[in-house]
């Protein structure tokens, strides 16, 4: 049974830390929070669906299609707009904002997509597998496969090429930053197109596990957010560490604890978090 | 008596240090001037003082107590008011709203405050200092619309209406008009005769002389000098740190 | 010259309080359809809690999505013990509650940074929807508490909806001039110092956190109150109506009408629940247009709508603000 | 501070002159009809449903000549699927004075409105199936009507089956933390387990969740023989997939209560769908709902679910018990409710004989279902609960 909680849960995890990811690029060259992430994931899955069963594409270019559409609205029209014009004025109202935008992309999807759970089909064929005593599908390997690939690319591209040099340097001080000559808003930018990316990925994998409905980002969202904050806010290593262990954490208590409030196990972890470090597990203390 | 004193006052920022454990004390009322070249840790020294920065090290004491890194209001509470340098006003409040705040924490309880209704001791003193600083008719104007010295002088202002025992000034006649100048000079001179301790950071020599009767200079963070103002001024140290930064008037 | 300020203040403050009190009792007498009635019962509810709110988030500067926690926390106190203790002390007890227990979640969070209290309070509303769903044996769980009575005294009981808009309406009343007292009162004061110079409020001698803490606190207890006047006027609770997208709403409530305001929280509260008749046209595209509105308003209008008003008030009167609280 | 009060003032006006334009007012030769459910949020699509079972058979009723000479007129009111609007949107109704009020479907709605509507004296039709509807009733007047079996006595029909038939020894309930999913496996540990059918493990899912790991590794290590599924259509979708992958199928029997059997679930779950077993009141699958479900196909072009014919029936009852009396009196057809048979040979409209006991609740044959090839295929028939009660059907 162990091995099966472990599998699925890391399967869910990948999904989550990719989403964290992206909330602590952004946190990292904008320190603005989005509380909008959630929809974030959503936009993709719907663009997904749009492309691939309105528009009758075939399965991977509509998924490719979907990836630079949601690049372009959610990273280059995001900065352009909302950030633009709030980033002066800090972080609370851009969190009230969002969560407005949240609002906003719910309302309309329902209203003009539809209210109803939308059956999307995976990206390889699904297969069981069996390991030991688990029990599981060839989705969940692709999965942790995909987001260890893509979390890999990420990796490489911040430590090793000048853009993602400069991107850690306006982490590290954004005036000190500037001062370099490095173009802050030009980084901004490029941290939202990054995590547009990582989230039309997380879409490309929830999709088939959460069906494509509008409040499918509430949960992903919110896991994403607390698996941020659990692993650490400023280190894209400490996002990763938190998204599997609330995948873990989800799926263990479920299992082993109460399935009336395994929604709550996580939630207190993350107030002890908050309240005991927090910086965060893998986080490091921000001079501000 | 020294009402006031400092033991190995140390500040650093990651690397830098801004303090190198700075010996200061001042008597009971005593006007003693703080200068020293730019960068010198001047503004660092009171932020250490008053609780606003955290010290690395040594300690604060206030007549006979440890006061070393409390909390700002509490420093404030227990009668140390200071200026500042740069201004630091609330700008979307009235200047009578600023210079009532400047009094209303430190007198009676929380929920006291609560259930006042009636301020009207501490408008009519704010009104006299707001009189006496020539800004009386700014009352209710919001202090953003002030000009750099109105603001300068109700932060001034501020600094009076809890009538602190231990005044910190930082650069008050900087700004100011020549001829306010000269006034507040006399009212600093008055308070002092009043019973006040005031500590001055002035960048104006002559304030500095006219006014202090104890003056100390920092240089990077260390006290080079201590005297009174005639044997500052023939201080060879002093000179060399100040040497070609005198026609920095600026603030 | 000031002692007749001094008059003309309690004057202008009595004055003000009776047409504030006449104006929220008035839909009780205008209106004979209990649906209006209703609205107009719901319209104090939400003032309560975005007048609440907006001294926690407006004033103090705390983002809080406990607000739909708190109500429910006041709700249930109501319907649990309503029926021995009665609805009089039951509703200042919910409150208290409510208040207390903002205390408890305030004290060590408030240390934390902004979307970090955002997340505690996030957590604490949905910690308190799943006890209300789970503990069956006391809170009924998702089948709710129905039959919640309508409050009396002696032997008139404020059963029909006029009757008890009335109820809801004098204790808008009361919680909104409190607030109205305490904002015009040295805390007021602080509280916008705070807002706009926390560290230079610190240096004149604000205990930053006994304010912080007291605000978050006193929107707790506003939302508890609320909660408490929900039962008896739909007669029934659950704990769906008190889920994590309320805290939501109300957030964004305050935010509409005018952070920081204290016209504005109200004006945002009628807008939420009065609203959405106006436009019955647009039915189905309502939340759509409240979601952009409130995009629109943070980008173009930071001060919220009521800053719509202040320039209607300007062209009327040719005066800078309507403004309630100094 | 007085042109302050005059401003204010003045707002206010305006905002009631807003409020107070609007009263629908009702025709002589129509009669009113409100149907209030959700349109908008997590309950639109079987709200939606539901509506469209009202207004197909009001039309149809309007075509022949509407009842007792009146056509109907509906209008359509939104709860958003939010309790506290459902009460708003009732009272809405209210001020419109309908006949009756049609809806809503989910149960913690229909429970919040059906005070208001008893005090108003107007009749209700509910598409919820909660046990607790009836039970709220004035035992004497009942005034909400369900449209469907409620759980408790769902439950009771289907034990019989799960006993005899199933030969059920342990049992596993995964059920839904809502109204729903908790009056159901409440009414199945009461039911069962005095048949000797042990319940082994139950385990909540939270409304809308996806990933159903730990609580499936439960159920495939808790020794049961059989797994009721007691969730919404989502969640079912999502989680029949699960229990393939987990070959939990294939160790024990998978059944369910009308949601997991419906076309919405099948859309999501597709072939993992299939060999699932279970019961449910109305189905496209039952044959004597045919005609209806062709008529709903060649319109919207997809399957209807239970709730679709929920409403359809309910308009025919309405219709029925209002001609008998022959007037639209609001007490009279309360009266006419109470322990009545309207029998399908007299009002063909109905599909089916239906019972109403005295406390608004109903009885009437029941399916069982099979999905196959992801259809829903019919594999049997419940009696009634009281098949005297229908003697007069024959």
């Amino acid at each position: 049974m162990i091995e099966q909680l472990l599998i699925k849960g890391l399967s869910l995890g990948a999904i989550y830390a990719m989403i964290a990811i992206g909330f602590c690029l952004l946190w990292q060259s904008s320190r603005l929070v989005n509380f909008a992430e959630g929809e974030f994931v959503t936009i993709p899955a719907f663009l997904m669906v749009f492309f691939y069963s309105v528009l009758k594409l075939p399965f991977a270019p509509a998924i490719i299609a979907a990836i630079i559409v949601s690049a372009f609205l959610l990273g280059f029209v995001m900065k352009k707009t909302l950030v633009d014009a709030l980033i002066a004025r800090g972080n609370t109202p851009f969190v009230v904002t969002t969560i407005a935008l949240g609002f906003l992309v719910r309302d309309s999807l329902t209203v003009f997509a539809t209210p109803e759970a939308l059956h999307f089909p995976s990206m390889i064929p699904q297969t069981p597998l069996q390991f030991g005593g688990a029990m599981f599908s060839s989705l969940d390997l692709w999965n942790i496969f995909v987001a260890a690939v893509v979390i890999v690319c990420l990796h490489l591209f911040i430590r090793k090429t000048k853009q993602g040099k400069a991107l850690q340097a306006v982490a590290q001080n954004r005036e000190a930053a500037g001062i370099m000559g490095i173009d802050v808003q030009k980084m901004i930018l490029m941290a939202f197109v990054i995590n547009a990316v990582l989230v039309a990925f997380s879409a490309s994998l929830a999709a088939p596990i959460y069906m494509v409905k509008y409040d499918m980002g509430n949960e992903l969202g919110l896991k994403a957010f607390y698996a941020a904050i659990i692993g650490g806010f400023n280190q894209v290593k400490g996002a990763l560490l938190g998204g599997l262990l609330v995948g873990l954490i989800e799926i263990f208590t479920a299992a082993y604890i109460s399935t009336q409030y395994k929604s709550g196990f996580v939630l207190i972890v993350l107030i002890a978090v908050i309240l005991f470090k927090p910086e965060g597990i893998l986080g490091t203390k921000e001079q501000l | 008596m020294k009402v006031f004193e400092t033991r190995g006052l140390k500040k650093s920022f990651q690397e830098f240090s801004a303090l190198k454990g700075v010996d200061i004390h001042v008597n009971e009322g005593e006007l003693f001037g703080l200068i020293g070249p730019n960068g010198s840790g001047k503004t660092t020294f009171f932020n250490c003082v008053t609780g606003t920065l955290k010290c690395s090290g040594g300690n604060v004491f206030f007549r006979g107590k440890d006061i070393t890194n409390k909390g700002p209001d509490a420093i404030y509470k227990m009668g140390i008011g200071r200026t500042f340098q740069l201004i630091e006003m609330f700008p979307r409040m009235t200047v009578l709203d600023n210079m009532l705040l400047a009094i209303q924490e430190s007198q009676g309880s929380m929920f006291g405050r609560l259930l006042t209704m009636n301020e009207d001791g501490n408008v009519k003193r704010a009104l006299d200092l707001l009189g006496f600083l020539k800004i009386s008719h700014l009352r209710d104007e919001y202090s953003k619309n002030l000009s750099y010295g109105q603001q300068k002088l109700l932060d001034f202002g501020m600094v009076l209406m809890t009538n602190p025992k231990l005044i910190l000034l930082d650069e008050p006649t900087c700004g100011v008009e020549a001829e306010m100048r000269q006034e507040l000079m006399n009212y600093i001179r008055d308070l002092n005769k009043q019973g006040h301790t005031i500590i001055v950071i002035e960048h104006n020599m002559d304030v500095v002389m006219n006014l202090c009767t104890r003056i100390a200079v920092l240089d990077a963070g260390e006290k080079i000098a201590e005297g009174t103002p005639e044997e500052i001024q023939n201080n060879a140290q002093v000179i060399e740190a100040y040497f070609g930064t005198e026609e920095d008037e600026e603030c | 010259m000031d002692k007749i300020n001094q008059g003309m203040r309690w004057q202008k403050m009595v004055a003000g309080s009776l047409c504030g009190l006449v104006l929220l009792i008035l839909p009780s007498v205008i209106f004979k359809s209990q649906y209006f009635l209703y609205l107009s019962s719901l319209a104090c509810i939400y003032m309560i809690v975005s007048c609440g709110l907006n001294i926690t988030m407006g004033y103090a500067g705390q983002i809080s999505l406990a607000q739909a926690g708190f109500l429910g926390i006041g709700a249930y106190t109501g319907a649990l013990l309503g029926s021995t203790l009665g609805f009089w002390v039951t509703l200042p007890l919910g409150g208290l509650i409510a208040f207390v227990i903002g205390l408890g979640l305030g004290f060590p969070s408030l240390r934390v940074k902004t979307h970090f209290l955002a997340m505690v309070t996030i957590g604490f509303t949905v910690i308190v929807y799943l006890v209300l769903m789970n503990e069956q044996q006391w809170t009924g769980g998702p089948y709710g508490i129905f039959n919640i009575k309508k409050p009396s005294i002696g032997p008139f009981a404020f059963t029909s909806p006029a009757a008890y808009h009335i109820v809801v309406a004098v204790v808008t009343f009361i919680l909104l001039f409190f607030a109205f007292w305490a904002l015009n009162s040295p805390w007021g004061r602080a509280f916008k110092a705070i807002r706009e110079n926390e560290g230079r409020a610190e240096m004149l001698g604000v205990s930053i956190r006994n304010y912080k803490l007291m605000a978050f606190a006193i929107g707790a207890g506003y939302a508890g109150v609320a909660g408490g006047l929900i039962g008896p006027l739909f007669g029934y609770i659950d704990p769906t109506m008190f889920a994590l997208g309320f805290s939501f709403l109300f957030l964004l409530m305050v935010v509409v009408g005018g952070l920081g305001r204290f016209e504005g929280a109200l004006l945002g509260a009628i807008i939420v629940a009065i609203l959405p008749e106006t436009l019955r046209f647009a039915e189905q595209y309502y939340p759509i247009i409240f979601a952009l509105a409130a995009v629109l308003i943070m980008i173009f209008m930071p001060k919220g709508s009521v800053s719509f008003v202040d320039w209607v008030y300007k062209k009327l009167t040719g005066k800078e603000e309507l403004q309630l609280t100094k | 501070m007085v042109r302050k009060i005059w401003l204010v003032s003045f707002l206010a006006i305006v905002a009631c002159t807003f409020l107070l334009s609007s009263p629908v007012s009702a025709q002589q030769d129509k009669v009113t009809l409100a149907i209030v459910a959700e349109q908008s949020g997590g309950g639109a699509v079987v709200g939606e449903r539901w509506t469209r079972g009202v207004q197909m058979a009001g039309d149809e009723i309007n075509a022949s000549g509407g009842i007792l000479g009146k056509k109907v007129e509906f209008f359509i009111i939104d709860t958003k699927t939010e309790a506290p609007v459902a009460v708003a949107a009732v009272r809405k109704a209210i001020a419109s004075n309908p006949f009756a009020v049609m809806g809503p479907v989910y149960s913690g709605s229909s429970i919040a409105c059906m005070g208001l509507l008893a005090e108003a004296g107007i009749p209700q039709f509910v598409a919820s199936e909660s046990p607790n509807i009836a039970t709220k009733n004035d035992p004497k007047n009942p005034n909400t009507f369900l449209s469907s079996l409620n759980v408790d006595l769902s439950v009771q029909k289907v034990a019989n089956w799960i006993t005899d038939v199933l030969k059920t020894k342990k049992m596993a309930i995964l059920w839904v933390n809502n109204e729903f999913g908790r009056s159901g496996k409440d009414a199945l540990k009461k039911v069962l387990t005095p048949k000797g059918v042990e319940i082994v493990i139950d385990l909540a899912a939270e409304l809308g969740q996806s990933s159903f790991t730990g609580e499936l590794a439960r159920v495939k290590s808790s020794g049961a023989d059989t797994l009721f599924v007691y969730m919404n259509e989502e969640e079912s979708g999502k989680v029949l997939p699960q229990i393939r992958e987990m070959g939990i199928d294939k160790q024990m029997k998978i059944i369910g209560e009308t949601t997991i059997l419906t076309e919405d679930t099948l859309r999501l779950a597709k072939d993992a769908a299939n060999g699932v077993q279970g019961h449910v009141g109305l189905s496209p699958a039952a044959a004597p709902l045919k005609p209806v479900t062709d008529k709903y196909f060649a319109k919207y072009k997809e399957y209807p679910d239970h709730n679709f014919y929920k409403g359809y029936i309910s308009m025919y009852v309405l219709k029925a018990a209002v001609e008998d009396n022959k007037s639209f009196d609001q007490q009279k057809f309360r009266d006419r409710m109470k322990n009545r048979v309207f029998c399908r040979k007299d009002y063909p409209g109905i599909l089916m004989d239906v019972y109403y006991d005295g406390k608004g609740d109903i009885d009437r044959q029941t399916f069982l279902i099979k999905i196959e090839n992801q259809k829903q295929t019919m594999s049997g028939i419940l009696q009634p609960m009281n098949p005297g009660n229908f003697a007069g059907c024959k």
